[in-house]
């Protein structure tokens, strides 16, 4: 039982990585005003350019680069749209999302011919499980060696970063001038442009901070967590991790949270399929399926209550009064 | 003008500026001195804000060039207005709500790429700027929580902590009491020892007289006058803002109270998060007077409205209307209360008593649009709302006379004269007005109090929410004062003045009282 | 009269069964220097559209793929009675077309069965795509194959979604398998098109068998991928436009199973090691077993269930 | 007050055709870089979009669906929701009107099961978009999230439906048995035709015209009703609903479950229209193009039909185009369709102020 345990919280780490990513970038973006449902195009664009990278370059590291170059060039089409042209937020990200859905296939299909999907990578062209020190040593100690060499041990490296990133973004916003700016333009933006702070500059920033985190996500896709691109292969994570966003407030460590209970759900759904329940018998697939999403639900309106997002979402900033 | 011994703190050359078709600005000169306290008035829409916004940086003129400290200086953005230093209170506040005031303080003069440093040095420097000016301030309230005065308070400390020798103030006394404007200007006659210039925007004369130096005259865009203000007076400069002659009194005959139309007994009422906001209110309300409610903002006046409006649900208490109780049990809603010929012109247009998006023929039905005189059976009768619009506009000199035009491009005078007028014309019997002229210009001030005065003499109750101690003395026959959510004092309209007034808002007048005989 | 094929919406590169004909297409390309002209609807309204399109200008015969074109084909057909179709993997009874259909079955029987005789556990898994009845079809013959070699096997079967996206989501693959890999599976296969990428990719890194589907896989991840169903829609195809050449092209059902070599297990470079001679002869033995109807293997598909 | 100087036709023609052209051009760029001319491309796409009369009819029927989600979208819009369930609430319309038909068509005449097959769209839609909207109205959920959620759970719902219940014996398909005749929604060329009047064999069915009557409706209960006054109250102001005694839940719970009423339509076109069984997917993702429809339709009924047009355009040239070019293949399109979005949507301010400023410059001088 316990062991079942460490194995659903081993795999909750994997699952949840791309969305830890993909939903702190939506924070960067979020709290300095700007809607992102761009976040699964990210995604879906850097996961593409990283295995193509990594494909032609025979290193993951080049394959993230390019995964990241990507991404971020997706969030300055988006900061195109919305910061400096004042377009619509929502419309903007479902255009990008729409292209390159398509865009990638397109590429991938010129580029390597396959159908749509980078060839299979391994060795140097994918980030590899890194195990930690005395991993193997402790395996046997009971409990702490099995958390430690099962749960904490055997990631890739990415996986350590996402999780790295979650302080690391809590200071960035919580105790730097950036974040100081970034959360001020989120709330007010009038406040931040008569300080004499440039609010579109403010906000670009924080849409590439957003691209590289959505780089991450994507690379890990096909770089890590997969051997190569496959076409749609983001799967909805973009929009779970907009949920988790909104779940967690905005917040880095609640959005953390919420990122790990989706991921979970996923997980627990997994090992939940086929089980045979007594008096019901087995549980069709489908409901275990929904579980995560009819949870999710059930939180929200159960414990969770109003989430309140930053003052100015989605609000294109003009130089009028409110 | 010509013999430049000293050079003008600020000075504005040909400064225009065009709004799409809208010319906001048109060939501004002005001059200020330095040291100086420098006062701007003209009616709504005359090009204030849009001059001061120029010379902050936050629009760019169209033509025309400023000096400070006579060395031309190209102000682009804030931030070569703040280098030239120059500070600005803006008319609608600055903050990040959510902010903490020292948060708020150093956003844009952060003082390195980590706050840790900056806000250490903030803290310390906030403390001389309160000690010297008398600016006290919480540094670690979150904005939002503070009253309006402080909120003020932070914009000026904000501006100082930047170094500004060039203090701009859009319509600052808007808000407060008279206590908070007094010390306001306290502050400002102590920055101009210290050699800060000040350029003052005000709709109050009074303020003018009491507290510039010089004074410049605006309308429609244009500077009209440039005036010494010892050497004018109230009258002249009215004249000179509105282009005619305006009286500043308000005639107003004996009170008739009779029935009592509306009373509460013991009123409270709670916030989301618990606090008792309004604490065991009673009042009575005659027909044939009004009743002012003083108070410095923030001490329960709008919680009252609304329990009494209906938009909130109150806490605890009742309220006896036309034959009805209502207690928390048994609320209503602000469209019930309607149907007890209650109308009611909120604080606050722009969050409540207007859709701005709406053009103004449907903003002027907004809590009537049940009514079956604008329905028919199926669809809104939408002729009947226009002609109706246009006949009030007519009336109550709605300027443009545009049913069709968004309310968002009225002026704030216009846009308050489209709420009073539909709910007086509504023919209530109880009317609560809050804030009747906030931001309103002379010329309208004083249509809008003749219209209240009219209300009252033909038997209906009007209850008056105002921290305009000056409105509310001159409109009032009873007055009751509020602090911090509970009723501390009422008294006769007769046997008011500003200074009690203002120590019963203050819940300071008990204390003087037993110290001023001793 | 010029020949044609619509893929269904998954596209020709499906990593699956459009996949499989795109490649018999090619095949008879390469042949014969015959152009086949090729569409890809997008959407349902399409699919019936591009076959009117094609028969309108004189295309045939227009082979189909995927029973989701069933009653848009059968729509056509009867509207153009000159031109000849063939439906791979449905059924339509009209004199102009052809319906081919595979004994899945009895291919996923054999590779359970090697599943089974490869496995040290006596665990093996099954990852479906999109819980449907024709991958329930796959899982069933799977199991059926495995209890044959070892009654008392555990099969973990899991599908990996509802919708056409679970042909396309290596990554829940790659965590079932990985599920099924911590229940004690060693060996797994996957019928789920694209999916299966991360299911092979997952057994390779943890040291796992994997087996294919539909088309030979065995080179996706050589070493860790056991062997592979594998299912000749590419003979459906490339025999329709020879056969029409030819002038043998006769409407009907044409049913492929193992005994016509429609379904078989995959042998070659690539899994000749894991794949021991003594395997080999048990499967043959298997093998013709079924062909010659010693076993008998239950098809899903006929009654809704996996009682066998 | 400044649009007033700038000439009609410059914001109602001139701009969006600027942006629409703007998309082209890159469109073309990209058809360019992979070897295709695309200037035979866009004669392909709108001649098959526009060109002959059974394009039309594809185009118009592609737009059917998209007006109903788009009307959606923009219904819940003008009260300020965010609905991005229009994919779900589709989805499960067509689930009742699947049930209807599959009830009735033995037994009833279609005068009687098509009215009752419009109510179960309509009711099954609005059922659906009932819970997220209780949270949001009654309990504070964000409803962005819970019609996400929403939109997963019926997919899983439905092919639990499907593939366990509904499914025909002996169907490969995950389908439900086809409907008898009676049970389908006629065909405009089918109706056309008995006038003498030939416009071509599509899939174009009695749902446009319901579409277009929703328009009507939507517009009239938008701006000539109480209730839709009391819903832009509420979608500009909700503080100045508040004041107006206006039951800011109700109006919320009324406005999704219209909102998913009229995406629940969806089903009327596509399972009663024109595949005639129940079947998976049928939706295609029109429910979340229809936020791009009724955002760029600036959620007004004209606009949307004209948005609706424009992507049913899309979806039917790019089909042609896919079909002559076979080297453009559909993703192509999808890119194209993308770029629409993004220059005629997201950046549509674009050339709008420098223009809009050359007409008021104009004006003034
Ligand atoms: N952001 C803007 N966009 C367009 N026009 C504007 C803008 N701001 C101001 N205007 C125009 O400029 C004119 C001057 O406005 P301004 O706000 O400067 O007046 P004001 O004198 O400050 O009025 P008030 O006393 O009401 O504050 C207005 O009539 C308006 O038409
Ligand atoms: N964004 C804008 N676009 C066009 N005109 C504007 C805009 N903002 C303000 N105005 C115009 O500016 C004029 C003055 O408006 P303003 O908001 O300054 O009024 P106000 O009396 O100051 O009200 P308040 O004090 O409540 O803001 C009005 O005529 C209004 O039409
Ligand atoms: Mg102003
Ligand atoms: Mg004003």
């Amino acid at each position: 039982m316990f062991e079942t345990l460490i194995l659903m919280l081993d795999a909750t780490m994997r699952v949840s990585t791309p969305l830890i990513f993909a939903a702190l970038a939506g924070l960067y973006s979020e709290r300095a005003g700007i809607v992102d449902i761009g976040l699964e195009g990210k995604i879906l664009g850097s996961a593409f350019a990283a295995a193509a990278g990594a494909a032609v370059f025979g290193s993951a590291w080049i394959g993230l680069f390019f995964g990241i170059m990507a991404s971020v060039s997706l969030a300055m089409v988006h900061g195109f749209a919305c910061i400096t042209h004042r377009g619509d937020h929502i419309v903007s990200g479902v255009a990008i999302n729409t292209i390159v859905a398509g865009l990638t296939v397109t590429l991938s299909m010129n580029w390597f011919g396959m159908g749509g999907q980078t060839p299979t990578l391994s060795g140097d062209s994918r980030f590899l499980s890194v195990t930690l020190p005395f991993a193997d040593a402790l395996a046997n100690v009971p409990v702490i060696g099995l958390i430690y060499s099962e749960l904490l041990s055997g990631h890739n490296i990415l996986v350590y970063l996402a999780f790295a990133m979650v302080p690391v973004t809590y200071w960035v916003i919580y105790k730097t001038r950036f974040g100081l700016r970034l959360r001020a333009v989120g709330e007010n933006p009038h406040a931040v442009d008569t300080a004499g702070i440039s609010v579109a500059f403010i906000r670009y920033r924080a849409l590439i901070v957003c691209g590289i985190l959505c780089g991450l996500a994507g690379a890990y896709l096909s770089t890590a967590h997969n051997a190569g691109f496959l076409k749609d292969m983001s799967a909805g994570k973009g929009y779970m991790a907009l949920a988790a966003l909104i779940f967690g407030k905005w917040r880095p460590v609640p959005v953390l949270l919420a990122c790990l209970l989706f991921g979970f759900l996923d997980a627990v759904a997994i090992r939940m399929q086929g089980v045979v329940i007594p008096g019901i018998g087995e549980v069709p697939v489908q409901a275990i399926e929904v579980l995560p999403y009819v949870l999710t639900v059930l939180l929200l309106a159960g414990f969770i209550g109003k989430a309140i997002g930053p003052k100015a979402i989605g609000r294109p900033y003009v130089k009028e009064r409110a | 003008m010509t013999n430049k011994t000293t050079p003008y703190a600020i000075e504005l050359q040909d400064i225009s500026k065009r709004f799409g078709a809208v010319q906001a600005n048109k060939d501004i000169c002005l001059q200020v001195p330095a040291g100086s306290i420098h006062g701007i008035i003209g009616e709504n829409g005359a090009g204030k804000s849009t001059l001061m916004s120029i010379i902050y940086g936050f629009y760019e003129a169209d033509t025309g060039h400023i000096e400070v400290d006579g060395k031309r200086v190209d102000i682009r953005s804030s931030q070569d207005a703040i280098n030239a230093g120059i500070g600005m209170v803006h008319q609608h506040f600055m903050l990040v709500e959510n902010f903490s005031v020292l948060e708020n303080v150093i956003l844009g003069a952060e003082g390195g790429a980590l706050l840790k440093g900056g806000v250490d040095a903030a803290r310390i420097e906030l403390q001389r700027l309160a000690k010297e000016y008398s600016l006290d301030i919480d540094v670690d309230a979150i904005v939002e929580e503070l009253p309006v005065g402080l909120q003020q308070r932070v914009e000026i400390l904000k501006a100082l902590y930047r170094g500004a020798r060039i203090l701009i103030l859009d319509e600052p006394t808007g808000v407060l009491t008279p206590q908070e404007a007094d010390h306001l200007f306290r502050i400002l006659k102590a920055l101009k020892d210290q050699g800060v210039t000040v350029l003052l925007i005000t709709h109050k004369l009074r303020e003018i007289m009491a507290s510039t130096d010089n004074v410049s005259v605006m309308r429609q865009g244009q500077m009209v006058a440039h005036r010494e203000t010892a050497k004018t007076d109230k009258e002249e400069l009215a004249e000179l803002m509105v282009g005619k002659k305006v009286r500043l009194t308000v005639d107003k005959g004996e009170a008739k109270p009779s029935d009592v139309f509306l009373s509460a007994r013991n009123l409270s009422q709670f916030d989301s998060q618990g606090v008792k906001r309004l604490k065991n209110v009673s009042l009575e309300l005659r027909a044939g007077e009004i009743l002012g409610i003083a108070g410095v903002s923030g001490n329960g006046q709008s919680e009252l409205l609304n329990v009494l409006s209906g938009i909130e649900p109150m806490g605890e208490g009742e309220i006896h209307i036309a034959g009805q109780v209502i207690t928390a049990n048994a609320p209503k809603n602000a469209a019930q209360m309607r149907e007890l010929k209650m109308a009611h012109v909120p604080e606050d247009r722009h969050k409540m008593g207007l859709v701005t998006g709406f053009e103004a023929y449907e903003a002027a039905v907004l809590g009537y649009h049940n009514s079956d005189t604008y329905n028919g059976k199926v669809l809104m009768d939408r002729k009947v709302m226009v002609d109706e619009c246009n006949e009030r506009m007519a009336a109550w000199d709605v300027r443009p006379p545009n049913p069709h035009l968004k309310t968002a491009n009225f002026s704030g005078g216009n846009q308050q004269k489209i709420v009073i007028a539909r709910e007086v014309e509504q023919n209530p019997d109880i009317l609560l007005i809050g804030q009747p002229t906030r931001g309103v210009d002379i010329g309208a001030i004083e249509n809008i109090h003749e219209q209240i005065v009219k209300l009252r003499d033909s038997g209906k109750a009007v209850l008056l929410v105002s921290v305009e101690l000056d409105e509310i003395m001159a409109l009032s026959d009873r007055i009751i004062v509020m602090f911090d959510g509970a009723v501390v004092g009422e008294l006769d309209a007769k046997d008011a003045d500003e200074r009690t007034l203002g120590l019963m808002m203050a819940n300071a007048y008990s204390e003087e009282k037993e110290e001023v005989p001793a | 009269a010029e020949p044609a094929v619509v893929y269904d919406q998954a596209g020709k590169f499906d990593k699956s069964f459009n996949e499989g004909v795109y490649n018999g297409v090619k095949k008879y390309t390469a042949e014969t220097g015959i152009q086949v002209r090729e569409f890809e609807p997008k959407n349902e309204a399409q699919v019936e559209q591009g076959l009117r399109r094609l028969a309108k200008r004189g295309y045939s015969p227009i082979v189909t793929v995927g029973f989701n074109m069933t009653s848009a084909v059968e729509k056509v057909a009867k509207d153009f009675p000159e031109v000849n179709f063939t439906i791979i993997d449905g059924v339509i009874d009209l004199p102009n077309v052809q319906s081919v259909v595979f004994k899945e079955h009895e291919g996923s029987f054999i590779v359970g069965a090697v599943a089974a005789m490869a496995s040290k556990t006596n665990a093996v898994g099954f990852v479906g795509g999109m819980d449907i009845p024709l991958v329930r079809k796959f899982g069933c013959g799977y199991e059926q194959g495995v209890k044959h070699v070892s009654s008392n096997a555990s099969v973990f079967q899991n599908m990996t979604g509802s919708t056409g996206a679970a042909f396309n989501d290596p990554t829940k693959g790659s965590e079932l398998a990985k599920s099924q890999f911590s229940k004690g599976a060693d060996v797994v296969f996957a019928a789920a098109g694209g999916t299966g990428i991360g299911v092979y990719q997952a057994a390779k890194d943890e040291g796992k068998l994997a087996i294919g589907v539909d088309s030979n896989q065995n080179h996706i991840q050589p070493g860790t991928m056991l062997t592979s169903m594998v299912k000749r829609v590419d003979l459906a195809a490339y025999n329709t436009y020879k056969d029409s050449v030819a002038g043998t092209w006769a409407p009907g059902l044409v049913v492929l199973g193992l005994a016509e070599g429609g379904v078989d297990w995959a042998l070659d470079d690539n899994n000749a090691s894991l794949i021991t001679a003594d395997m080999k002869a048990k499967v043959q033995d298997i093998r013709s077993k079924i062909v010659s109807g010693d076993i008998k293997v239950h098809d899903y598909m006929s009654d809704s269930t996996c009682n066998y | 007050m400044s649009q007033a100087k700038v000439p009609a036709w410059v914001n109602i023609a001139l701009i969006p055709f600027l942006n629409i052209m703007l998309a082209f051009v890159v469109s073309g760029l990209i058809i360019l870089a992979i070897g295709e001319d695309p200037i035979e491309a866009a004669g392909y796409l709108i001649y098959g979009a526009f060109g002959y009369d059974e394009g039309v009819g594809y185009t118009l029927y592609y737009a059917t669906n998209l007006i109903f989600t788009g009307l959606a979208v923009s219904v819940a819009f003008k009260g300020g929701l965010f609905n991005i369930g229009g994919e779900g609430q589709a989805y499960i319309g067509g689930l009742g009107v699947g049930l209807v038909c599959l009830a009735l068509d033995h037994t009833m005449p279609f005068y009687i099961i098509a009215p009752l097959a419009i109510l179960g769209a309509a009711a099954f839609g609005a059922a659906w978009a009932y819970v997220p909207a209780y949270l949001q109205a009654r309990r504070g959920s964000h409803i962005v999230i819970t019609t996400i959620m929403f939109n997963f759970i019926a997919s899983s719902l439905m092919v639990y439906l499907i593939v366990n219940w509904l499914k025909e014996d002996g169907r490969m398909a995950p389908n439900s048995r086809t409907f008898e005749e009676n049970a389908w929604m006629p065909y405009l060329h089918e109706l056309f035709s008995p006038l003498g009047i030939d416009i071509g064999d599509s899939p174009l069915n009695v749902a446009f015209i319901i579409a277009l009557v929703c328009c009507v409706f939507v517009w009239g209960l938008i701006w000539h009703t109480r209730w839709g006054y009391q819903l832009r109250t509420l979608g500009t102001n909700p503080t100045a609903a508040k004041y107006a005694g206006i039951d800011t839940a109700k109006v919320t719970i009324w406005a999704m479950l219209i909102s998913g009423g009229l995406a629940g339509f969806v089903g009327i076109n596509e399972i009663m229209g024109v595949n005639h069984s129940l079947l998976l997917n049928f939706t295609a993702g029109y429910g979340f193009a229809g936020i791009a429809v009724a955002l760029m339709g600036r959620n007004h009924p004209i606009g949307i039909i004209l948005a609706a047009i424009l992507f049913g355009a899309l979806y039917q040239g790019g089909s042609e185009l896919a079909f002559e070019i076979p080297t453009i293949t559909p993703e192509i399109v999808i890119v194209i369709q993308g770029l629409v979005i993004l220059f005629s949507g997201a950046l549509e301010h674009m050339f709008k102020d420098r223009i809009e400023g050359f007409f008021i410059r104009r004006a003034v001088a």
